[in-house]
């Protein structure tokens, strides 16, 4: 089980702040798992944004980097200060 | 020190603690920052902020090294509020403190720029208009901009 | 808001006050001054701070005037300090409410150059070499004369 | 009577942060009283300093300017800030 956490308008998207979920067993990067969600919540491209950065176990990680199914995965949109 | 919490800040009893930590600093320069009544969209009913935990905790923290690393600092405090903040309240309060009041002064500032625009927050506001996400507005960007060019001149 | 007086200062408590009166500024900025335990002639005991009223309390409020005159604030307040004060002890306190922080940054820096630089004190230093009547450093005309430049190209 | 004030080193210097005094006759100008004060309080030229200001009634004055036995009289070296 991942836990994933949807961060700004994203939580809004999503309907989540958090959520835990099995990956599919073909999602192997995060560029597929944010492929995936995009589908999965009508993101519209949304979540495809290169300005969406995605973290995993809090850290900032690329398209290309693995994921696993006991990671924390964190979609975060462009940060705006407090 | 640094807190990011979401319990109700109090500037002045900061202040007053930050001062214990720090007598005869010579100089003490504290920013509050609260949530103002008006924005563009209306009248602000509150602000909802979010951290994401430690990320935005690393960051401030790697800011305050920059900071003590640039000044000749006695003491630094920041502290961020989260959650549901109403208006008036206090979002964020900073403390500097040095032998030199220019030092005092610009570390707080910096800090300041740092939590505005690069400070891992998603801030959503709450107007009668509304709720909107607000990104980061271009004055804050060109404010943080000041130190990157300080730096590559010195 | 000004006040010249030998009673000692609480910065804690003189932020708490002029929170209540700037309610959803936005930014608030504080400078406490407070005397050194150390200066170039040694470990410092007190300064002592004779003030000429009310010339002194009328330069700084046109100082005051001065700030806001040139910075959209919406409070300032002012504590200077009088008579013998112990290290470690508040000596100025001020404060500068914006709804834009460079504001308050700004007017809150300016004030505290005049204060320090063209109020009229005499300052007396007593450490253990003795006592010395204090002139001002160049470094403070230095300060104070960043604000002239700004005038002039404005 | 005219009531004095000294500030800063000239305190130290005249012995009295404040004094009650009888000008003599003579004494019509700021720049007399300079003369005179100098010489009663044996400041070998240090009340003559043109950086010494001397204020009547709060107000900055000139060496020229006239000044009264019923005055307040304030003799000001540099000021340092606070």
């Amino acid at each position: 089980m991942a836990k994933m956490l949807y961060f700004g308008r994203l939580s809004d998207l999503t309907g989540f702040v958090e959520e835990t979920l099995d990956l599919p067993g073909h999602i192997q990067t995060a560029g597929d798992l944010r492929q995936w969600l995009d589908l999965r919540f009508d993101g519209d491209g949304a979540l495809l944004e290169p300005t969406v950065r995605i973290a995993i176990n809090s850290e900032l990680c690329f398209d290309s980097s693995a994921i696993s199914d006991t990671d924390e995965i964190a979609l975060l949109p462009p940060v705006g200060g407090g | 020190m640094l807190t990011v919490s979401d319990a109700p800040i109090d500037a002045a009893e900061l202040l007053e603690t930050f001062e214990t930590t720090v007598a005869s600093a010579g100089a003490i320069v504290t920013f509050s920052g609260n949530v103002r009544g008006q924005s563009d969209a209306g009248r602000v009913q509150m602000l909802d902020l979010q951290a994401y935990s430690p990320m935005t905790q690393n960051g401030i923290a790697a800011a305050m090294d920059d900071a003590n690393r640039h000044w000749p600092l006695s003491g630094l405090r920041v502290a961020h509020r989260t959650g549901r903040i109403l208006a008036g309240e206090t979002i964020v309060f900073v403390a500097a403190a040095s032998a030199h009041r220019r030092a005092a002064f610009e570390a707080a500032d910096f800090l300041m720029d740092y939590l505005k625009t690069k400070a891992v927050f998603w801030k959503k506001e709450v107007t009668e208009a509304g709720a909107v996400w607000i990104e980061p507005r271009a004055q804050d960007y060109e404010d943080a901009q000041r130190w990157r060019a300080k730096e590559t001149t010195e």
